[in-house]
């Protein structure tokens, strides 16, 4: 029913390709986060989506419609925009209830809609208040409440919580979820946050200038990226990346760094880069491993990151315990998670010796 | 949101019906709906300028004094033009004008820039002086003229004021300020900085209050002296706001009339008689419409001038502004 | 044609009017005149009398005389026919005239027999323009010379004046002698003299010097044509410039800023006695009497316009400078009916009524004005005298097409003299060239035949040589 | 240092005080003579206040009888009433700027939202302002009165003329602040973010409704300054109205300019107390929106 | 030499008071963070510091000197504002020089110290860019060079990271230790972001309402709070918080959840909040611990989060290893690592039963 299909879309603007042929399939009730770098066109994509723009080519079906020719009104869908876009002029009730006034639902039914969905994003005390006088993450929730208020088959969500901080943005996640789980609506959800699209997805679309770059769960894309550019997207620190190329023997060879490839298919020579998560890097005891020097430690409180210097260009970041004793000047030898380790292709970047 | 570049539909997939469109949606649309403003307005020009503008063109080509029937006017060429470049009045005027406008419009922008910076800078009192400094904008040109009439009046309130100085220099207390060829001009400029001082004083305080306030602290912080501030920081960011001033101001002053009809009637002599006054003398006065109508198409020519330099001027602040990250 | 029955004037014309309504079957007719607003306080009780006896209702538009002529002129353009008469001064019907916004009279004056007798010829002539009656007149407006007769009649003043110029102070003969007058007058503030302080000071002469007025004063300081048979300037003459250095010598003994003033600066000021004589309307005559804060109520001493000395002999001329007239509009739906009304308003009994009106701005100019005692009464004997006197020597303003250029050109450059920035050879040259040149812009053929014309019915008193 | 930070702040205010001293004087000076009898108007020294202070002048302004000749003096008197005048300024300058707000803020909103007439548009609109009215004076009369008629008359058969019109004058009014509006109006439509219009519109908002419902109530406090310049200028516009009107249509300042001219001379106090009538609520709606002045005149040139 | 005193300090704006009375000594050299939440007097404090607000009572002593009187540019200090506050009217070169040339340095040596301290942010081939040209963490560089051009003894830094996105402000951290470390100057640094205060601070100042809350080395601000505000603005997600009191046995009582409170000194029937960070919730097996049902599971990638519904009013998150194998709906016990266990007074929030 509001199973949606992206078939070779793209948009460009004068010379600018925006978008470079998406094609994609959501689910009914399923919840879709598209994540990529900024410009990368996520908002495009979600735009024509909405009908705000019109693909320069390719279809956009919405239900079993194509709906390249309606307007934006006229798809039922529900949509949170980056700055909300919240009526400044208006108070939180009719805010709420401008959707239904659009379409001249009688008032008493109005009335009851907005106090249905306010109660819902628990701001029913708010309803006579200004969006101007409500706090961050209370204007979220009257802009989900708005969305709500019509039931629209589809949510699109344009980095909806980008504005809030740390802290509330970790709780709206949670509420996202939940509005998901009970509404039962299809969710196509942008942001760059990847904390976002890892927690909230349940298919996560990476896209990179213009093009669907891996679509698939959110563990999956993190564990098993598709390419480089999706590897060094997600997680922070980012994963570590050491440049080298398959030696004769079949090993990886960088400087400081050997590793046997074991059963995987080397082709002795060609060039490729090793990736590994910071908290894959074990620091070993004496014996096991390459020597480094810890150059920097960054202590997050539960975990601190130690920054390992190999002979490399760049340092090797370790994730630890915060109760590991390191120290700035110790020299320490590290380790990866052998299972953990995946490699490149150095020209392409796409996964290679799987 | 229908588009040119709309795909064909798959006949997998049932075309949406929709429902028959009327006017008003069909307004709606937006190929048709931006264009609506734009016809109305450019309709509005068209039919109230642009003729009347074709009009004066062909009267200007006619000899016709409105003391004969229009009917008598006979097809003159280019004749009423070359009356218009020999008449030395009519470069007087034109040459008043730009004295006014310069002197009067240097004033203003000076003027209105002190008390803009000064009001920006000021904690305490900002909303009256504000108030206060914008009253002369809100006075019918028509009652300042008058209003400066009493004024200037040899036995009013100024010559009063001026009396002590006048004792002390030895002179005359009672300045003829407009009837003295010298003071006269004087006593136009002043009534046209007393009130238009206010739009430039806005101006430059919308100005002064959209710049940012951290580039300021960032300044102070380097070190810089309120004065290096000025210099080096709100003056450059200010420029585009000084154009615009510049140029609607300009605008206006090339137009004065008012005050020369109301307060001297363009005396004494012609030293007051600005070139729009210059001009509704020899239609209104003296009925020599196509030599008026002449006389308006070259003025015309050599405002059109001034007006392109000035847009050209905004334009190009308005560029600058973009690329640096503003507008 | 068939002359009108009714043994006056006046009834003459409301009978006409009554005869046009009849034959036309109109009722409640409402007729829009365009009148100066000098005359909005005394005129409707002209016009209400007028609907009693006709029906005929007036609608009054008040202007201030400046913007009339340009309003004419845009009816000329414009041919709304919104206004059936005009009120304005005589010499805007040349151009008037010309525009064909006004119609020529005569025929109904044929039917309606208007009485002009007893006119003195310079205004009487100056109803007509290229031998077309337009215009019907109804106030004397020509300028006279006014003194103060208390400062005249102070002994001490006297002898001290007598014993300046050997001979009592009194009305001047020649221009001349006003300027030695206004001179010997002259009082600096707060100055002592004559057993008086003058804690304002004296000014010695009073005359109306601003723009659009200058040129109205100018003709009684030149005192001849100002233009010979062929229309070429008779300015750059030692006669004009003689004229142009005594109209501007005599302003350093007028208020300084004389020339940003108008009527209602002259006399007030005049009244408030800070002065001791001016040449103005007669008029002021009236004010200073009547008003109520006037120090120099009964006064004042009225003197015909001095002679001047018009190249080498002695003349006098009083320009018939202000006084207004009553047209009929072309584009009038009723342009007859309208003429009865001027013709009723402007006869020798109603005009003299309007003249003797309180309120009125009309001045005497007719002969009867003289027996008429209301009129004596309003303007006193001597003044009356007086002023029937100089109105023998009224003379009309340039009754010519492009009239306003010629005066414009003349008053800009009276202005520079007054100013110090031309001398009054420099300026009565460039005055030449002026006329001149509107003079050929006008067309020269057109406006010789006009002024011969004009000068051979009479209207500047003088003729060609 | 330290003293010329302690001591800036009183120069400051020295010189702001000076120069509201010269702003309040003439304005002071008008309400001081509209209470003044004709004797203390031209008086040496000046009478800085009406020794015998008056209403007489107010009176005469406002009386509501034809000519109020009961009230005048003498004879050179020329006082009228205001009303009918009011009444013809009202109407048109309210309608024209009304007229001409809301034209223009369409096309703003056009011009602003989808670059409606090319890039430079917004400046190309202001030639339209360089234009000295006398200019376009006679031509518009003789379009009003001869063109238009005639034409009316041929097509129609029926004259229809706009000289001397509320019609007329109005649309020149309008016509001739549009460019301000519209330069005004972008600057305030700018900064409205795309977003809300996009909201609306998912909303299933029509354009129109849009507009009306999310557009304008948002740039309302920038109408109401536009709206309160162009009105200034129209309520004080002098030469079209004088050449294109009277006697059946005349604006305000058409007939302050009955109450004198350079020539005639002046009647101080009535010109006085008609001043200060219409001055004050001018002032006073300036007052009241002085915040959003202040806001509205940087034609969007400084923006961070 | 660049020693920082602030005594008393009270900054009142009408009847807001913004900053209630701090008093703070900073070492020179040292890299200070002020954090707290939006609001709380951060910025007012630094400017009161700079010298751009003055203010109401209270002394601020840089070097030797009390500098109350001096104007901002007189007191050797060099600041990055949150907005980078760059002139955009000025190139790159200008913006760097402007400090030089207010103070009249010969242009050759303006020339030089220009290109030495663009050196050292490596921006040197930006130098003829205007501001708008350079990209959000070139821009953040170009300031970091305005400022340290002119060598100040103390730089203050409003947060100067905020309008990065996370990846660069990841780096640009890095960045900012490695500049503190090679000028040895004095840094004082405001954040609303906690992982930037605890990576970077020698000594964190966390602020709250116009006070100052806790002073102390980032770790011991973490671990050993000194109130329930300290303990709960650091930590993403939050630190657990379990409300109840303790026990007549001298326990800890809470719905569900029991807890021996052993050696400290137990008032009985006092109210108290227990808090412990997720990451030291430990899943245990059967047995031990109290039972909960698994409500959600939050896949961060390295790491996964487990909310925990015990039968309390909120939810106590876990943070377990990403291989952890829970599943949503699970019923698992759950337990405390004791010795990170902190207790709060129910009524103060301060730090109790130590
Ligand atoms: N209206 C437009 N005109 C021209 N170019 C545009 C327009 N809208 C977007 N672009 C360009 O298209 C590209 C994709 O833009 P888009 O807004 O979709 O990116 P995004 O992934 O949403 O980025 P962000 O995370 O910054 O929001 C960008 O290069 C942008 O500059
Ligand atoms: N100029 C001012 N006038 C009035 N109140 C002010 C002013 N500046 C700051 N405040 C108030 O003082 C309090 C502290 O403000 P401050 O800017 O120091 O907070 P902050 O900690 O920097 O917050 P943020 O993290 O949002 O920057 C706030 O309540 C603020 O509203
Ligand atoms: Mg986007
Ligand atoms: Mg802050």
């Amino acid at each position: 029913m509001a199973r949606i299909v992206l078939r070779g879309l793209v948009k460009t603007f004068g010379r600018i390709t925006a978008v470079a042929g998406v094609d994609l399939e959501i689910g009914d009730g399923e919840f879709v986060v598209l994540v990529g770098p900024s410009g990368c066109g996520k908002t495009t994509t979600l735009n024509m989506l909405s009908g705000l723009d019109t693909p320069t080519s390719g279809e956009v079906v919405i239900g079993d419609r194509v709906v390249n020719e309606l307007e934006p009104g006229e798809r039922d869908l529900g949509m949170v925009f980056q700055d909300l876009a919240l009526f400044p002029h208006l108070t939180v009730f009719e805010n709420i209830a401008f959707g239904l006034r659009v379409k001249r639902v009688p008032d008493a039914a109005v009335r009851a809609r907005v106090r249905e969905a306010a109660e819902a994003m628990r701001i029913a005390p708010l309803l006579d208040k200004r969006p101007a006088q409500c706090s961050g993450g209370e204007a979220q929730r009257v802009a989900l409440a708005r969305t709500i208020v019509t039931k629209p088959a589809v949510f699109l969500m344009d980095e909806p919580l980008s504005s809030l901080d740390a802290k509330l943005r970790v709780e709206m996640r949670t509420e996202l979820k939940r509005l998901h789980r009970s509404l039962g609506a299809t969710f196509v959800y942008v942001t760059h946050d990847q904390a976002e699209a890892m927690t909230m997805a349940d298919r996560i679309v990476v896209m990179d200038r213009g093009r669907v770059q891996q679509v698939g769960p959110p563990l999956s894309v993190y564990s098993d990226p598709a390419n480089r550019f999706v590897a060094g997207f997600f997680g922070v620190p980012a994963m570590n990346f050491v440049d080298g190329e398959v030696g004769a023997g079949g090993q990886f060879q960088a400087p400081g760094i050997t590793l046997e490839l074991g059963a995987r298919a080397p082709v002795p020579g060609s060039r490729v880069a090793l990736g590994v998560r910071p908290e894959h890097v074990r620091l070993a005891g004496d014996g096991a491993g390459w020597p480094a020097a810890v150059s920097l430690l960054e202590p997050l409180g539960d975990e601190t990151l130690v920054f390992l210097d190999y002979g490399g260009p760049a340092s090797v970041v370790a994730k630890v315990d915060a109760e590991a004793k390191v120290a700035v000047g110790d020299r320490r030898r590290f380790t990866f998670r052998p299972d953990r380790v995946v490699f490149f292709d150095g020209a392409t970047g796409e996964r290679a010796l799987r | 949101m229908a588009d040119a570049h709309a795909p064909t539909r798959t006949a997998a997939v049932p075309a949406p019906t929709r429902p028959p469109r009327r006017i008003a949606a069909w307004l709606a649309q937006e190929r048709v709906f931006r264009l609506v403003p734009f016809v109305l307005v450019e309709g509005l020009f068209l039919l109230l300028l642009a003729i009347p503008f074709g009009l004066t063109v062909y009267i200007s080509l006619l000899k016709w004094r409105a003391s004969r029937p229009f009917e008598q006017a006979h097809f003159e060429g280019l004749g009423n033009y070359a009356d218009v470049l020999a008449d030395a009045e009519f470069w007087w005027a034109l040459g008043r004008t730009f004295y006014f406008a310069a002197v009067a419009v240097s004033l203003e922008l000076l003027i209105g820039f002190v008390l803009a910076m000064l009001v920006a800078r000021t904690v305490r009192g900002t909303r009256v002086y504000t108030t206060v400094f914008l009253v002369p904008m809100m006075v019918v040109p028509v009652v300042v003229g008058y209003n400066f009439s009493m004024i200037y009046v040899d036995s009013g309130p100024l010559n009063q004021l001026v009396a002590p100085v006048a004792a002390l220099l030895g002179f005359d207390p009672r300045i003829r300020w407009l009837s003295h060829p010298i003071a006269a001009q004087w006593a136009i400029i002043l009534a046209d900085v007393w009130q238009w001082t206010s739009l430039t004083f806005l101006i430059f305080l919308s100005g002064f209050s959209a710049l940012p306030r951290p580039l300021v602290n960032a300044a102070r912080v380097m070190g810089a002296s309120p004065w290096q501030i000025f210099w080096r920081v709100q003056l450059p960011l200010l420029k585009p706001v000084i154009v615009i001033a510049v140029v609607v101001r300009s605008m206006e002053a090339l137009k004065i009339f008012d005050q020369s009809v109301l307060l001297t009637f363009g005396g004494p002599g012609n030293s007051t008689q600005t070139v729009a006054f210059y001009l509704w003398r020899q239609v209104w006065q003296f009925n020599k419409f196509s030599f008026g109508a002449a006389a308006s198409m070259l003025l015309l020519v050599i405002f059109a001038a001034l007006i392109y330099a000035g847009i050209y001027l905004l334009v190009r602040q308005r560029s600058v502004a973009l690329a640096e990250g503003r507008g | 044609a068939q002359v009108v029955p009714g043994a006056t004037v006046e009834e003459r014309a409301v009978n006409g009017a009554k005869a046009y309504l009849q034959k036309h079957n109109l009722k409640n007719v409402e007729q829009t005149i365009l009148l100066s607003s000098l005359y909005r306080n005394s005129f409707p009780d002209f016009s209400e009398r007028w609907e009693k006896l006709t029906g005929v209702t007036i609608k009054i538009v008040p202007l201030g005389y400046t913007d009339i002529p340009a309003k004419i002129m845009a009816e000329a353009v414009a041919k709304t026919g919104e206004f059936d008469m005009f009120n304005d001064f005589p010499y805007t019907a040349p151009d008037a005239a010309g525009a064909g916004v006004l119609i020529p009279l005569d025929p109904y004056a044929a039917r309606g027999k208007p009485d002009f007798s007893g006119v003195a010829p310079g205004l009487s002539h100056q109803q007509y323009y290229q031998g077309k009656l337009y215009t019907f007149v109804l106030d004397g407006d020509h300028l006279i010379l006014v003194l103060r007769q208390d400062l005249i009649d102070n002994p001490q003043v006297k002898a001290e004046y007598r014993a300046k110029f050997k001979k009592d102070p009194g009305c001047p003969a020649t221009m001349e002698e006003w300027e030695r007058q206004a001179e010997f007058f002259h009082t600096k503030p707060g100055q002592s003299r004559w057993g008086m302080t003058f804690d304002k000071g004296l000014y010695g002469a009073m005359g109306y010097r601003s723009v659009n007025f200058s040129y109205r004063h100018f003709p009684a300081y030149f005192g001849g044509l100002l233009f010979d048979k062929d229309m070429n300037p008779r300015i750059a003459t030692p006669q004009g410039v003689k004229a142009i250095k005594q109209f501007a010598s005599i302003v350093k003994y007028m208020p300084p800023d004389i020339q940003g003033w108008g009527t209602p600066q002259i006399y007030p000021f005049w009244a408030s006695g800070q002065a001791y004589s001016v040449m103005s309307f007669p008029s002021v005559v009236g004010f200073a009497n009547s008003n109520e804060k006037s120090v120099i109520k009964a006064k004042q001493l009225a003197c015909l316009v001095p002679q001047t000395d018009a190249g080498g002999k002695l003349v006098r001329r009083s320009p018939q400078a202000a006084g207004t007239g009553y047209m009929v509009s072309k584009y009038s739906k009723h342009p007859e009916l309208a003429y009865w009304f001027v013709q009723w308003l402007t006869g020798p009994t109603v005009g003299d009524e309007a003249i003797a009106h309180p309120k009125g701005f009309w001045d005497p100019f007719r002969e009867s004005n003289l027996k008429n005692a209301a009129i004596r009464q309003r303007f006193g004997e001597q003044f009356l005298a007086t002023t029937m006197e100089n109105s023998k020597y009224a003379t009309s303003l340039l009754m010519l097409e492009g009239n306003y250029e010629y005066f414009n050109v003349l008053d800009k450059h009276l202005a520079d003299v007054m100013n110090g920035n031309a001398t009054a050879e420099e300026a009565a040259k460039r005055i030449e060239a002026g006329w001149n040149k509107v003079t050929n812009d006008v067309g020269r053929a057109r406006q010789v035949q006009t002024w011969r014309q004009g000068v051979e019915s009479g209207i500047y008193l003088d003729k060609f040589e | 240092m330290t003293v010329r930070r302690r001591l800036a702040p009183w120069g400051r205010h020295a010189a702001l005080v000076a120069w509201a001293a010269l702003v309040l004087f003439p304005i002071f000076w008008m309400i001081s003579t509209s209470f003044k009898d004709a004797w203390e108007w031209v008086a040496w020294p000046p009478h800085w206040l009406p020794h015998e202070p008056t209403l007489h002048n107010y009176r005469q302004v406002f009386t509501f009888t034809e000519l109020g000749r009961e009230l005048s003096r003498s004879a050179t008197d020329q006082v009228f009433n205001i009303w009918p005048a009011l009444r013809d300024s009202v109407v048109i300058c309210s309608l024209a700027s009304l007229a001409s707000l809301l034209l223009g803020t369409f096309l703003a909103y056009a011009v602003s939202r989808f670059g409606v007439g090319g890039k430079n548009f917004r400046y190309a609109i202001l030639t339209i302002r360089m234009v000295p009215p006398i200019v376009i004076a006679i031509p518009i009369l003789m379009y009003y009165a001869i063109m238009i008629p005639h034409t009316t008359t041929v097509l129609f058969g029926a004259r229809l003329s706009l000289f001397d019109t509320y019609l007329g004058l109005g649309l020149l009014y309008t016509v001739t602040t549009l460019p301000f509006v519209i330069w005004m109006m972008l600057s305030f439509i700018d900064d409205v973010p795309y977003t809300l219009e996009h909201a609306a519109r998912l909303m299933g908002a029509g354009r129109v409704y849009t507009i009306r419902r999310v557009v304008l109530p948002l740039v309302a406090s920038g109408m109401v300054v536009t709206f309160l310049f162009i009105f200034i200028l129209n309520w004080s516009e002098f030469l079209l109205a004088l050449t294109l009107t009277h006697p059946n249509v005349t604006t305000l300042p058409v007939l302050l300019n009955k109450f004198q001219s350079a020539v005639e001379g002046r009647l101080y106090g009535p010109q006085a107390a008609i001043g200060t009538v219409i001055t004050v609520p001018v002032v006073v709606l300036g007052i009241l929106i002085q915040k959003h002045l202040v806001k509205g005149f940087s034609f969007g040139m400084i923006r961070q």
